[in-house]
């Protein structure tokens, strides 16, 4: 058993311990917390699939922002718990045994009689010149533009759609409206007001 | 020149027509009557010299188009006219008949709205009435036929206020329909076979399918001229009024008198005759049609006669003894002496028209007042009316030496000397029959004319004699009801005058059996027959039960409750027509429009398409929970179901 | 003159004024009527010349205009006349002509909207009329849909809804049929060309198939029983104009369509399903006949006297594999065609004619009950006169157009089989039932009610459309050479056609 | 070495963990989310193991925008969660339920 085998089971068993406990946790913030362990783990299975850029995107992009938003999240709404773990047990049966089900279908078609070393010999490992970023943004720049570009505006529109469903005003809230203050004139901000004397 | 003469004859009445019913307003009731007068006169008085050129000049057959209506599929459709001598007398007769009733008309309906329109219908009906007898081929006839049946219709209807006559026109309308039903498959089926609606050609191309037989219902072959031959004359028998097709003529009494002496007396209830004679080359080739017509003459001829008796409106006793009249033509049709038929054609548009405006003459009288138990004694204030109606009635009788005789008398005797089947039963209902006219006529005659003055006694202040325009028509009819049959029955009967015209088989030839050597030798003759003492004995009857003894007209009628009831309900044709065919179609309607239509088709099959797609949504609504994690178990399972699948193939 | 793009004129201008009239507003109804007007005269003007310059010699399309529409689809804007298609183009432009009149003031609500809406849907049936790609076709097929849907749906009776959508879903689950039928003719000839489709070999399970297709689309818009309860109450909530257009031109298409598909396209199907056409074309002229003697609303027993009468036309058309199948009948297999043409004609003028009169009635009383008249003919006696007249030529009486296309059809029937002509020929009785009847109960009788009394004639806008409509009813009815002449060499050559089997 | 079929059983066992999660956690739309989340990491593993045994960079392209598009799809997600909670205060997906028929 290679070091590399040894790296890859313990690194998937805690990819997998993280997800079994993302999924049972009672307090959300646990199961963030367990899904940032578990990007993490994913990200170092990745970079033994040579597939360093994305590895690093993904630890980046993943932990770095979308993980936070998550957390972020989970602390600013004000939820109730056990209202929402209702049913958990109830369901554990029926989600077990779907799960098994898939799983066990699942591992006819991907055992190893299909894609065992055997069938699908594992790659020679690139030399300590290739650079997996390079490669990957040649082929996104060249065959894929188009597709790069439409990812970018997706990203736009999520970015857009995200803020203007959050974004609203608060009628309690007063702001400045710094136009206004730059055209100000002297006659808006004094008032003549004649008044009758006192006798 | 002869074109222009003939298109002269035709076009002048529609012209006529035309001014007094488009320029209505414009010319007034004088502009209206003179208009069609000059229109129908001058028809009338070219007719007559075209009568004169082939009676007396010999002039040739004419038979050419006029145009071509349209050509399809190598069948020609034409317009166009055949003068013959058959052709020339129905147009004399026509356009005379229909210049009395016109002059008589403006006597008649003098203080009558719609004055104007009435004289645009009935010229509009000579014009009709000529394209019909004028046609030389198939279309044309079925044009003319529907014309004059849609004039008929609007004249029936003329007092459209009147819900009888509305009802009446209708009737009649549809009743015709359903002979020209019968007609119209008639044309069609000699179009197909004699591929030409031509007379002419049809005639001549007939021969060759004298054998031809046609499968119509199972296995069972038909000869095709029989067929053929039924065929139109089931459009004869709506047109002339024959059993089972003669319900509408009494209900058409409901127009004006004028009109009922003119359409359904003279002119176009005779249409049917005419054409039958027309066309018989074609009848002679088949006994089993012939006999078909003779047993519906025949039929028509005894049993409407029997109803004539108990008529008390003066114009229906007229209108069944039409009737009957026309039954004797269509029996001489049926034992091949067309000759005769068109003869009593002749004879009876006289005496016939003279009657109905008679009649009119004397309702004028009795202010359309039209039961004959409410008259009496008119002889003293109307003196020509009564005179001439005597004359008519003479000559309706078959009284010796008047028109009616000749013609009946040689009908009769022509029966008796056919061999077809059913001619025995044919002589036997004809000759009963001439006592039945001589009954009803002479029951009328003295109902209305002798006995004690009218029933009311304030009718007798305004009773008088009619104007000249009415009494000039009635007088100039009475002529030719008299002499006609004196002076004609020999050639047109027994003569050549119809040589070359009417076709009659050798054995059919009943007409040459009779015995005939002059006019007045057939008078003598009749003496030494049986129809001649039954008129006789039919006026005596009347006279004795009608004037001298009226209690046995109504011991009888109590005695033959049941016969009295029969012929009062018209042996329930009416009935049986308004229930089973009037009523049967709505009833038919209703349900394939209730049934049918609404709730099958509409209900079922349309609405009930989109009521299944509404229940199906509705149905597939309980799936949308709305629930978020519904839809997801439902991908998770569908993609569990799509994996399964995969592995397992 | 001669390469004039006479037939896209005919098509686009009414569409091109349509779209004038809608632009002119409101603001000035009588602007957009007489523009709308205007604009009708001229397409009819412009139309005149499709049949004075007709050559009625070959069965060849006429008037040919072709420029690629869609290249690579071999999708062709195409248009073309022949004998066929003619006389009903010249029908459309002249009764939109008289439609436009009718609705001059009786339309208030919109009336730039309503000219506009006609004008287009002219446009449209022209170019359904002359169209020669299958493509172009089945646009203006469709496109013809739309304005009537508008017409029923904005100017139409109080259940206008129920009546739009039911009209539009009929036709609708035609056409998708049809439009299938096209397509899958397209991958077999390789073009959109209706004449290429003409000539497509095709074997008998395809060409079943196909003419049940098409039989389903064009089935609809005669409308033959059993797809025909749209009609009625289409026509009873449609407003006058509607209905003329409806009945004297729409169901014409339906007809047409027929001549112009089915039965060249697939001839070993017609002729193998004839029976199926003809037997729907008899249920429908006897079964109808009954079903139109019971209503008592004149629209409805208008309309369904309508489809009785395409049931000749039907019944023309497809008894021609029977009569050539006869030994007996030596010819007049053109005779039953030619007949059912006239009949879409005559039937154009007759209906038109009747929803004009009801349309008349109706602008006075605001009700088409037949129980709500009686002694019409008392307060308005010219207009009774035209009405009887019409009534006339709707039970086909000989001398007006009615006649000559069931006379047509009649014979040609007799030729096929006795019992199809007996069956042709009970129309003769019914016919004239349901419409005296309806005539004895509107016209004829005592003034019965005070509305009736009040009734007055009609004026000198109705009479002239009556009139004109009276005058072509009765010159096609005294002489029907001319319409024959024309159609003539093109019938023969369809008839030649579809005796020759495709397989 | 380690064969492609032990990094794809890796992903089916986490593929399968997050449905379970699905089903365990189906009222908390959060955890919903974040098992969504799960899912997207099974089978960009899935791809870019596949990337890397077939010698093919299309996977990690492909894994690529699927990043992309899950980091747009956890923005809106969440900001429609922070919308709902904001209006009705809770986020029991079964209170959710306006999408019913």
């Amino acid at each position: 058993m290679s070091v590399e085998k040894i790296l890859f089971y313990i690194f998937s068993a805690i990819l997998l311990g993280a997800a079994v406990l993302i999924v049972t946790r009672k307090n959300p913030v646990h199961s963030v917390l367990w899904l940032v362990v578990a990007f993490f783990n994913a990200a170092i299975l990745w970079m033994m699939l040579e597939a360093e850029f994305l590895s690093i995107v993904l630890v980046l992009v993943y932990v770095g922002a979308v993980m936070v938003l998550f957390l972020f999240v989970v602390m600013m709404l004000d939820i109730n718990i056990t209202e929402l773990r209702a049913g958990f047990v109830r369901n554990l049966p029926v989600a077990v045994l779907v799960a098994a089900v898939m799983m066990a279908e699942i591992l006819l078609v991907v055992g190893s009689s299909h894609f065992g070393l055997d069938k699908v010999a594992a790659p020679v490992r690139h030399g300590a010149d290739y650079n997996n970023t390079a490669e990957l943004g040649f082929a996104l720049f060249t065959d894929h533009l188009y597709a790069f570009e439409i990812a970018a505006v997706i990203l736009l529109v999520g970015i857009i759609a995200a803020i203007s469903l959050t974004l609203r005003k608060r009628p309690e809230t007063k702001y400045q409206d710094p136009s206004k203050q730059i055209s100000v004139k002297s006659t808006d901000r004094l008032k003549m007001v004649k008044m009758d004397g006192e006798d | 020149m002869m074109e222009s003469i003939l298109l002269t004859i035709v076009l002048a009445p529609l012209v006529g027509a035309a001014i007094a019913g488009l320029l209505r307003n414009q010319i007034g009731k004088a502009g209206a009557h003179w208009a069609t007068i000059l229109g129908v006169g001058t028809s009338c008085v070219l007719s007559m010299y075209i009568l004169y050129l082939h009676a007396f000049a010999g002039a040739e057959v004419y038979n050419q188009s006029v145009y071509t209506w349209m050509v399809s599929d190598g069948l020609r459709f034409e317009v166009g006219f055949l003068i013959d001598r058959l052709t020339a007398m129905m147009m004399a007769v026509v356009t005379f008949v229909s210049l009395m009733v016109h002059i008589y008309t403006i006597g008649y309906m003098h203080d009558e709205d719609g004055y104007q329109r009435f004289f645009s219908y009935i010229a509009l009906f000579t014009f009709s009435m000529l394209m019909l007898v004028m046609s030389n081929n198939f279309l044309q006839l079925f044009f003319g036929w529907e014309a004059v049946g849609l004039v008929s219709y609007l004249l029936i209807g003329f007092y459209f206020k009147k819900d009888t006559a509305v009802f009446a026109n209708m009737k009649a309308f549809l009743v015709n329909r359903v002979g020209d039903f019968g007609f119209v498959l008639g044309i069609a089926a000699v179009a197909m076979y004699f591929n030409t609606l031509d007379y002419a050609e049809a005639f001549a191309a007939a021969p060759a399918f004298a054998d031809t037989t046609i499968n119509i219902w199972g296995d069972e072959q038909w000869s095709l001229m029989t067929v053929v031959c039924i065929l139109l004359f089931i459009g004869a028998m709506g047109k002339s009024a024959q059993v089972p097709l003669h319900v509408w003529l009494p209900d058409s009494m409901e127009g004006p008198t004028p009109i009922s002496a003119l359409i359904h007396a003279a002119t176009m209830v005779t249409a049917g005759i005419f054409m039958v004679a027309r066309m018989s080359p074609l009848y002679e080739m088949s006994e089993t049609a012939l006999t078909f017509v003779l047993v519906i003459g025949a039929t028509t001829a005894f049993f409407m006669g029997l109803i004539g008796i108990i008529q008390n409106d003066i114009k229906r006793v007229v209108a069944y003894s039409t009737l009957s009249q026309l039954g004797y033509m269509v029996a001489a049709l049926g034992v091949s002496a067309y000759a005769a038929g068109l003869f009593h054609l002749m004879t009876h548009a006289f005496f016939k028209a003279l009657l109905f405006l008679a009649a009119g003459s004397v309702i004028m009288g009795m202010h359309h007042d039209q039961d004959i138990r409410n008259m009496g004694g008119i002889r003293k204030y109307m003196p020509i009316t009564h005179w001439t109606a005597l004359l008519g009635s003479l000559a309706l009788i078959g009284f010796p030496g008047f028109s009616g005789f000749f013609s009946k008398d040689a009908i009769i005797e022509a029966v008796h000397y056919s061999t077809i089947d059913g001619a025995g039963y044919a002589y036997v209902l004809l000759v009963a029959g001439v006592f039945l006219t001589a009954l009803y006529s002479f029951r009328m005659y003295f109902l209305v004319f002798h006995g004690k003055g009218p029933r009311d006694e304030h009718a007798k202040d305004h009773l008088h004699e009619s104007p000249w325009v009415v009494t000039l028509p009635l007088i100039l009819l009475a002529i030719p009801s008299v002499f006609i049959g004196y002076f004609t029955v020999g050639d047109m009967v027994f003569g050549d005058y119809f040589n070359g015209i009417l076709t009659v088989a050798p054995e059919h030839n009943t007409l040459g059996q009779i015995e005939f050597t002059s006019a007045w030798g057939f008078v003598m003759h009749a003496v030494h027959g049986v129809p001649l003492y039954l008129a006789l004995g039919g006026l005596f009857a009347a006279w004795y039960v009608y004037t001298r003894k009226p209690g046995i007209a109504s011991e009888l009628r109590t005695r033959l409750d049941w016969a009295h009831f029969a012929l009062d309900q018209k042996y329930g044709f009416d009935h049986f027509n308004q229930a089973v065919f009037a009523g049967g179609s709505r009833l038919l309607g209703k349900f394939f429009w209730n049934v049918g239509d609404k709730v099958i088709i509409d209900g079922i099959a349309v609405n009930g398409s989109a009521h299944t797609v509404g229940w199906l949504a509705s149905v597939v609504r309980f799936i949308q929970t709305g629930y978020l994690y519904h839809y997801a178990f439902a991908v998770i399972l569908g993609l569990l179901g799509l994996l399964t699948w995969f592995v397992v193939r | 003159m001669i390469d004039w793009p006479l037939l896209s004129t005919v098509v686009w201008l009414p569409i091109i004024g349509g779209a004038l009239v809608l632009i002119s507003g409101d603001k000035s109804p009588n602007v957009s009527r007489w523009l709308a007007l205007l604009v009708s005269v001229l397409t009819f003007a412009v139309s005149i010349p499709l049949y004075t310059q007709f050559d009625s010699s070959t069965a060849a399309m006429q008037f040919v205009e072709k420029a690629a529409w869609v290249p690579q689809f071999g999708v062709n804007y195409y248009l073309g006349v022949d004998g066929i298609s003619m006389p009903l183009i010249i029908l459309t432009t002249f009764i939109t002509i008289l439609v436009v009149i009718a609705g001059w003031e009786v339309i208030q609500f919109k009336p730039s909207q309503y000219m506009a809406a006609f004008l287009m849907m002219e446009g449209v049936m022209v170019g359904v009329f002359a169209a020669l790609d299958a493509v172009l076709f089945y646009v203006f097929w469709e496109a013809m849909l739309i304005p009537m849907f508008i017409v029923i749906g904005i100017w139409g009776g109080p259940r206008r809804v129920y009546a739009t959508i039911k009209f539009f879903l009929y036709t609708f689950l035609g056409s998708v049929f049809m439009l299938i039928a096209l397509i899958y003719m397209y991958f077999q000839s390789g073009s959109m060309d209706v004449l290429a489709f003409h000539d497509l070999k095709l074997n008998h399970t395809e060409q079943v198939l196909i003419f049940l297709a098409f039989l389903l689309a064009f089935a609809v818009k005669v409308p033959m029983w059993p797809v025909h309860t749209w009609l009625p109450d289409a026509h009873v909530e449609a407003p006058t104009g509607g209905s003329v257009i409806l009945a004297a031109i729409m169901l014409k298409i339906g007809g047409y369509g027929f001549l112009r598909f089915s039965m060249p396209i697939a001839p070993d199907a017609s002729h193998t399903l004839d029976w199926l056409v003809i037997g729907m074309s008899l249920v429908a002229v006897v079964y109808i006949g009954f079903v139109a003697l019971v209503q008592s609303d004149m629209k409805k027993l208008v309309a369904y006297s309508s489809i009785a009468h395409m049931g000749f036309v039907t019944l023309g058309f497809f008894i021609v594999f029977m009569i050539m199948a006869n030994p007996a009948a030596t010819s007049g297999a053109e005779l039953g065609v030619q007949g059912g043409m006239v009949q879409m004609v005559s039937h154009g003028f007759i209906s038109a004619a009747m929803f004009l009169s009801i349309g008349v009635l109706y602008d006075r009383l605001h009700s088409r009950e037949i129980s709500s008249y009686g002694g019409v003919v008392n307060t308005m006696p010219w207009f009774a006169a035209f009405m009887v007249f019409f009534s006339m030529a709707n039970a086909g009486l000989p001398g007006t157009s009615g006649f000559v296309g069931e006379f047509m059809v009649i014979l040609a029937a007799f030729r096929a089989d006795f019992w199809y002509a007996f069956l042709a020929a009970t129309t003769l009785i019914v016919g004239a039932a349901y419409t005296l009847w309806m005539v004895k109960r509107v016209i004829f009788g005592e003034i019965a009610s005070d509305a009736v009394a009040q009734l007055k004639d009609i004026n000198a806008r109705e009479a002239f459309v009556l009139t004109v409509l009276a005058l072509a009813v009765l010159i096609l009815g005294l002489w029907p050479a001319p319409l024959i002449d024309v159609m003539d060499v093109s019938i023969h050559n369809l008839v030649q056609h579809i005796g020759v089997s495709k397989l | 070495m380690i064969s492609l079929s032990e990094y794809l059983i890796v992903s089916a066992l986490l593929f399968s963990i997050s449905i379970a999660g699905i089903f365990l956690n189906r009222k908390n739309v959060l955890l919903l989310l974040m098992c969504i989340e799960l899912m997207l990491l099974a089978v960009n593993l899935n791809f870019v193991a596949f990337s890397h045994y077939l010698n093919d960079l299309q996977g990690q392209i492909f894994v690529f925008f699927i990043l992309t598009v899950a980091a747009a799809e956890a923005a809106i997600g969440l900001a429609i969660l922070v919308v709902v909670f904001r209006t009705r205060r809770t986020i029991n997906v079964d209170e959710l339920k306006d999408l019913k028929g």
